[in-house]
């Protein structure tokens, strides 16, 4: 019961935003669609301890290959998300293969350069991308049969199954063997190799399959928004979602979902209110966060208590 | 051959704007090891309070210069005292984001003192003039630039291999804890050299600025540039980050010649060709 | 996913919908960055509104107006469309306003067109916005509308040989054809199309590739901010101008960034729909209620002169049709005014200004003492030269 | 026939630092040995050669007949070579349970499963209690690493080692920064080794060498000075001049 408390928690919770913010179902949606943004930097970072600030290479690259499947193949939504995951899937793999050798700083650096070559990459690319006017596309209904509305509701409602599965997903994963090895990995490499476990394939595994991740948050962006662009790729998404991430806590699902919630929460009402102060707000947030709660807002509770949480 | 000239003459000034603007993270991220994004902020300063004392207080370019550095080293000290102090024994990823929020936080100041706008420091007549070479003419600001750069890799260079100060700072990097056995104050050390990154950082803020505008948003603008100077160059290496904005600065301005639209990709490509196939830099150490 | 909720929230939006035909205010939703490197537009068009509403007053017809302010940021078309759609839904407002970028302007096409919501675009200035939802209106300007003009003025000085210099992104490249196409079509040449990098700083390199190459002038499109500056600083620094290569430009010199360039500045030509030194009634009263906000104002450029614009057919609109979207388009459409930048109307057909374009010089104002955009006469009355239908 | 590890002529240079020069050495089935010498002799670097962590610059290491010598560090542990660390490495985040579910996963090859509980096998929580049994490590099962004393630490690390039910075990420094008391701990837990296990012992601590070893080489800058009983040594003139000459003890 206790378990599942979350999870029922959740549920209401989304149900809450479709009852109480009618007239918000499209940031309502922006917020589920970064969920899983953030839920895909929490797997690669927060459980692998793959130190990354290039994770949008995958959600671009997710969201054009859905816009693109959407204009030239098939403009069904769920095939497009699969293509969204296929896309983020190769590119993190093709990457990883290099950049998974590299460690700390250089990482960091490495994941930059790979999502500003895409970036560039779709710029150039301007016949098939729309370069930076942006691509718009017409997804056609879900499953055939929800016709995404303008008031938002099928979005919502899609963008709520797509990011369902994707937790229940990732939830699986957390306690699977695969799972607890990442956190192995994440603790200690030089042990993880030292019991006979293949550090870099393992590397590579847990970064494709954020990347995946990150193309499925990609694609579902791309056909709630009816448009992609460039901005997918940039520096910004993948610092601002690793701020979310770390706010709520790494290394937890519910931790990047929190953190998540609380950031675009405050962002559209505090930024709404006064966009110069919101700058001061996020960076005196972020320094308390390090500084007092580097566990994040999700290890607020134990550190409340006075004692650690085990 | 006018063409290779031009090159050489482009890629070294650029190269030494790169130099400039990132020598001074390649100071406290280099020597200290501290991730510190915050960097291209303290070039802000630098590059807000030059433009505060040449257009608000009438100061020429000079004064206004020392005026800079000197106002950026003030606000730094007290940075490192409260903040980075605290963060040194950090793992990168927080010090990445101890040090973003602190980027943050200096862009939303200089945003409310001095607004979006860009933020220009007039140039001295000596130094906005044009010099002839025989085959084209040159900026005097960017042969001012080129001569800085190499003063400053001199100085550095004597500082940190010929005096007391830089034996006592590589030992308090390398071990802290003995280094204060043996009544090295390090505390202070770090301090000195923090300051000393971050009047690097408003030195390079100001004298790059003809290449590298200053707004209120010249951190973020530019912050992957630099890091990517120092990554490339390696860490913990002075010489290296000057390696490694020359390479990087001659290869793009190459491109510039002579594939154009592709310079974007040359520098991208060059940066994770580097990194790929040496992770710890042109001259970093291996940790 | 049940189909009951969204028949009875399609109930209480109609509900409100029918509720707002009678009202007597209408809202106007304002998208556009308040924050990040582009605020600066936002704060124009905040400006340029309220200096409108404070010289025009807030009624128009039997309707009293007033204008909400969302921050989209930079380019962010999820957020825009997110934003522009609460304005809509929960906001209930009856006219979307403001966009800087077009991909935020793209991502409300679909909005605007489900919800007959008029669209009246303050910046954005691709030509193909506007094909995309017969609700869209625009009182900015498009590329080509100013770079085609250039061209034919550059011919007609005497100017036969070219070489055009191009940010690497949809707008350069739009600009690059539309200029070309002109200048070839008058029998000049263009000897050389050279696209940089959208983060280039260093230009340098370009400028002395151009200088090798000797034409008789050098076209340049740029995003506005650092990139316009650095260009301006490296045309002059290597001694283009001496070499007697002339600057054709469009925004490069406009007003918010014109001091920070300089004497480096003098003598550049730009074509353009609009300089804050256009001598006018018109625009003097606009400048006037501008200045008459305070201490604040921010410099008054093309962005402001664009939502002036638009205020001034958003009241028009109202006052024919109220709150319906369709009619007040119709009003909207054909309609001529005398704008702080000469006389305007819209084309029915592009929904984009026709407008003048002027060959403007870069001076120093011997009375302020600061630099201007002097206006040395109109190459062009012109719709949009870009539009396809 | 089983030969286990049989190591001839490696050699292992840094630059110009010769650290291990022209090793000869035989680790049988059930042999108890034990590597010594001063800092600085090359012990921890000859381990590391062995396991794989670095490449040798010549010389071969074999390991029931086949060559390993270009095999990577995990390969050689799928192969029964494991070893624990001078400095304790563990997964200092996780439980004790946690970290001997990991190594027993990891043995079995089961590292790349999504879709079922790694806590979910009963054989597997079977084996892993066994362990916990055999170092009495069951009252700290659900505790976290990093708050365990150190000597529990060292206890948790062979565990784990021997999890991977190595044919090869490489104990490295296994009472090192382990308090007295608590070193019995230690020795006890390698006493009750499988016999059929070869283990080598790298320590300084004399007590324990003497206790558990049955064979003793010294390695003195990177060569093999001498190795035999631990009686030899301990009457081996040139050893007791090493040791009772002032270098560490």
């Amino acid at each position: 019961m206790k378990r599942a408390l979350p999870f029922i928690l959740l549920l209401a919770g989304t149900a809450a935003m479709y009852l109480l913010m009618p007239y918000n179902l499209a940031f309502a949606t922006r917020i589920l669609v970064m969920g899983i943004f953030v839920l895909s930097i929490d797997l690669v970072l927060g459980f692998a301890g793959i130190a990354t600030l290039g994770q949008a290479a995958m959600y671009g690259a997710g969201a054009y290959a859905a816009a693109l499947f959407a204009a030239h193949a098939w403009a069904e939504p769920v095939a497009g998300l699969a293509v969204g995951a296929a896309a983020g899937a190769v590119v993190a793999l093709l990457s990883g293969l290099v950049l998974m050798r590299a460690s700390g700083l250089t990482l960091i650096m490495l994941t930059i350069a790979v999502a500003a070559l895409l970036a560039e990459t779709a710029n150039r690319a301007r016949d098939l991308t729309g370069g930076a006017d942006g691509l718009r596309v017409a997804f056609g209904p879900v499953l055939g049969l929800w016709e995404f509305d303008f008031i938002g509701q099928t979005g919502f409602c899609y963008a709520a199954a797509v990011g369902a599965c994707v937790l229940g997903l990732l939830a699986l994963v957390a306690r699977s063997p695969f799972g607890l090895s990442l956190r192995g990995l994440q603790s200690s490499p030089a042990r993880m190799a030292a019991i006979g476990a293949p550090v870099y394939p393992r590397r590579v595994a847990a970064y494709t399959l954020g990347g995946a991740i990150a193309g499925i948050a990609g694609a579902l962006s791309a056909q709630v928004a009816g448009l992609v662009s460039l901005e997918t790729f940039s520096f910004t998404l993948s610092a601002e979602a690793l701020v979310m991430l770390i706010l709520g806590g790494t290394g937890r699902l519910w931790g990047a979902l929190l953190g998540t919630v609380l950031f675009m929460f405050a962002h559209h009402y505090a930024a709404a209110a006064d966009p110069f102060n919101w700058l001061f707000a996020i960076g005196a947030l972020v320094m308390v966060v390090v500084f007092v709660l580097p566990g994040g807002l999700l290890s607020l509770p134990g550190a409340l208590k006075g004692g650690r949480h085990d | 051959m006018t063409l290779l000239l031009n090159i050489a003459l482009d890629g070294i000034a650029y190269g030494m704007i790169l130099f400039l603007v990132a020598v001074g993270l390649s100071v406290t991220m280099g020597l200290m090891r501290v991730v510190n994004l915050a960097h291209g902020g303290f070039a802000l300063m630098g590059g807000a309070l030059a433009h505060w004392a040449g257009a608000d207080l009438g100061l020429g370019f000079w004064p206004a210069l020392a005026c800079a550095i000197l106002g950026t080293v003030a606000l730094a000290l007290p940075l490192e005292r409260l903040v980075y102090r605290r963060i040194y024994g950090f793992g990168e990823l927080q010090q990445v984001l101890a040090t973003i929020g602190l980027t943050f936080i200096v862009i939303a100041a200089v945003n409310r003192w001095q607004g979006s706008a860009l933020l220009p420091v007039p140039l001295p007549e000596t130094l906005s003039r044009t010099v002839d070479l025989g085959f084209r003419t040159l900026p005097a600001h960017r042969i001012a630039v080129i001569l800085c750069g190499l003063g400053v890799i001199l100085g550095l260079w004597l500082l940190l291999d010929r005096t007391r100060f830089g034996i006592r700072l590589r030992a308090a990097v390398d071990n802290r804890a003995i280094a204060s056995a043996h009544g090295i104050v390090t505390d202070r050390i770090y301090m000195a050299t923090f300051g000393l990154g971050a009047a690097l950082a408003a030195l390079g803020g100001v004298l790059g600025a003809e290449l590298l505008p200053v707004d209120a948003y010249y951190p973020l603008r530019y912050m992957v540039l630099f890091l990517m100077v120092v990554a490339v160059g390696g860490m913990g290496s002075v010489t290296g980050s000057f390696a490694a904005a020359l390479g990087l600065g001659i290869t793009e301005t190459a491109a510039r010649y002579l594939v154009p639209d592709m310079a974007t990709f040359a520098f991208y490509g060059i940066v994770i060709l580097v990194l790929a196939l040496r992770p710890q830099g042109l001259m970093g150490r291996i940790a | 996913m049940s189909r009951k909720p969204l028949a009875a929230l399609a109930a209480v939006t109609l509900g409100l919908a029918a509720g707002q035909a009678t009202a007597d205010e209408i809202r106007v939703g304002v998208v556009a960055p308040f924050s990040g490197p582009f605020a600066l537009y936002g704060t124009q068009f905040r400006q340029a509104i309220e200096a409108w509403q404070a010289t025009h007053g807030t009624r128009a017809g039997d309707h009293e107006i007033s204008f909400v302010y969302k921050d989209s940021g930079g380019v962010n078309p999820d957020l825009a469309r997110s934003l522009s759609q609460e304005l809509v839904i929960r906001d209930r407002v009856d006219v979307l306003a403001g966009y800087v970028f077009t991909p935020n302007a793209l991502s409300v096409a679909q909005l605007a067109t489900q919800s007959e919501t008029p669209v009246v675009i303050f910046n954005a200035a691709t030509s193909a916005i506007n094909a995309e939802s017969p609700f869209f209106l625009r009182t900015s300007y498009t590329l080509p509308q100013v770079s085609a003009p250039l061209a034919d003025w550059a011919y007609a000085q005497g100017i036969r040989s070219v070489v055009t210099t191009v940010a690497d992104y949809g707008p350069g490249i739009d600009a690059e054809t539309a200029f070309s196409e002109a200048f070839t079509a008058r029998g000049g040449a263009v000897t050389d199309t050279i696209r940089m990098p959208l983060s280039t700083t260093d230009f340098a390199p370009f400028l002395q590739s151009v200088r090798a190459t000797g034409p008789e002038a050098v076209f340049v499109f740029l995003p506005g901010g650092p990139p316009t500056f650095a260009y301006a600083k490296a045309y002059a620094e290597n001694g283009l101008k001496e070499a007697g290569i002339t600057f054709l430009g469009t925004a490069e010199t406009e007003e918010s960034n014109l001091q920070a360039l300089g004497d480096g500045a003098l003598g550049l030509h730009t074509a353009y729909h609009y300089s804050a030194a256009h001598d006018s009634d018109a625009n003097r009263a606009f400048l006037a209620a501008v200045e008459g906000l305070g201490d604040d104002a921010a410099p008054v450029n093309w962005a402001s002169v664009g939502a002036w614009d638009g205020a001034d057919l958003i009241y028009r609109m109202v006052e024919a049709a109220g709150a319906d979207g369709r009619a007040a388009i119709e009003a909207a459409l054909g309609a001529e005014w005398e704008s702080p930048r000469g006389p305007v109307r819209m084309d029915p057909e592009s929904r984009t200004l026709v407008q003048n374009v002027y060959i403007r010089e870069v001076t120093r104002n011997p009375q302020t003492g600061l630099l201007e955009n002097a206006e040395t006469g109109i190459i062009a009355t012109v719709g949009d030269l870009g539009w396809k239908d | 026939m089983t030969e286990g590890l049989v190591v001839r002529g490696l050699s292992k240079r840094f630059g110009g630092l010769v650290v291990s020069d022209g090793l000869d050495f035989d680790l049988p089935p059930g042999a108890r040995k034990a590597l010594i010498g001063p800092n600085g002799a090359g012990k921890s670097t000859f381990a590391n050669l062995v396991t794989g962590i670095h490449a040798p610059s010549s010389g071969s290491i074999r390991f029931d007949g086949a060559d390993i010598s270009d095999m990577d560090e995990t390969a050689r542990v799928r192969l029964g070579i494991a070893k624990t660390f001078q400095i304790t490495t563990l997964f200092t985040g996780l439980t004790v349970r946690e970290n001997l579910r990991l190594a027993v996963l990891e043995r079995e090859r089961r590292g790349f499963r999504l879709f079922c509980r790694a806590d979910g096998d009963p054989e597997v929580e079977a084996e892993i209690a066994a362990l916990m049994d055999q170092l009495a490590l069951e009252p700290l099962a659900d505790r976290v690493v990093e708050r365990l004393a150190y000597g529990q630490q060292r206890l948790v690390e062979l565990a784990m080692t021997l999890a991977l039910k190595p044919r090869v075990l490489i104990l490295d420094e296994p009472a090192a920064g382990v308090p007295g008391s608590e070193t019995h701990l230690i020795t006890d837990a390698i006493e009750a080794l499988p016999a059929d296990l070869a283990v080598l012992i790298i320590e300084h601590d004399m007590e324990l060498v003497f206790r558990v070893a049955r064979s003793i080489v010294v390695l003195v800058a990177g060569r093999i000075l001498t190795e035999g009983t631990p009686a030899q040594i301990a009457s081996d003139p040139q050893v007791r001049e090493l040791y009772l000459g002032g270098a560490h003890g």
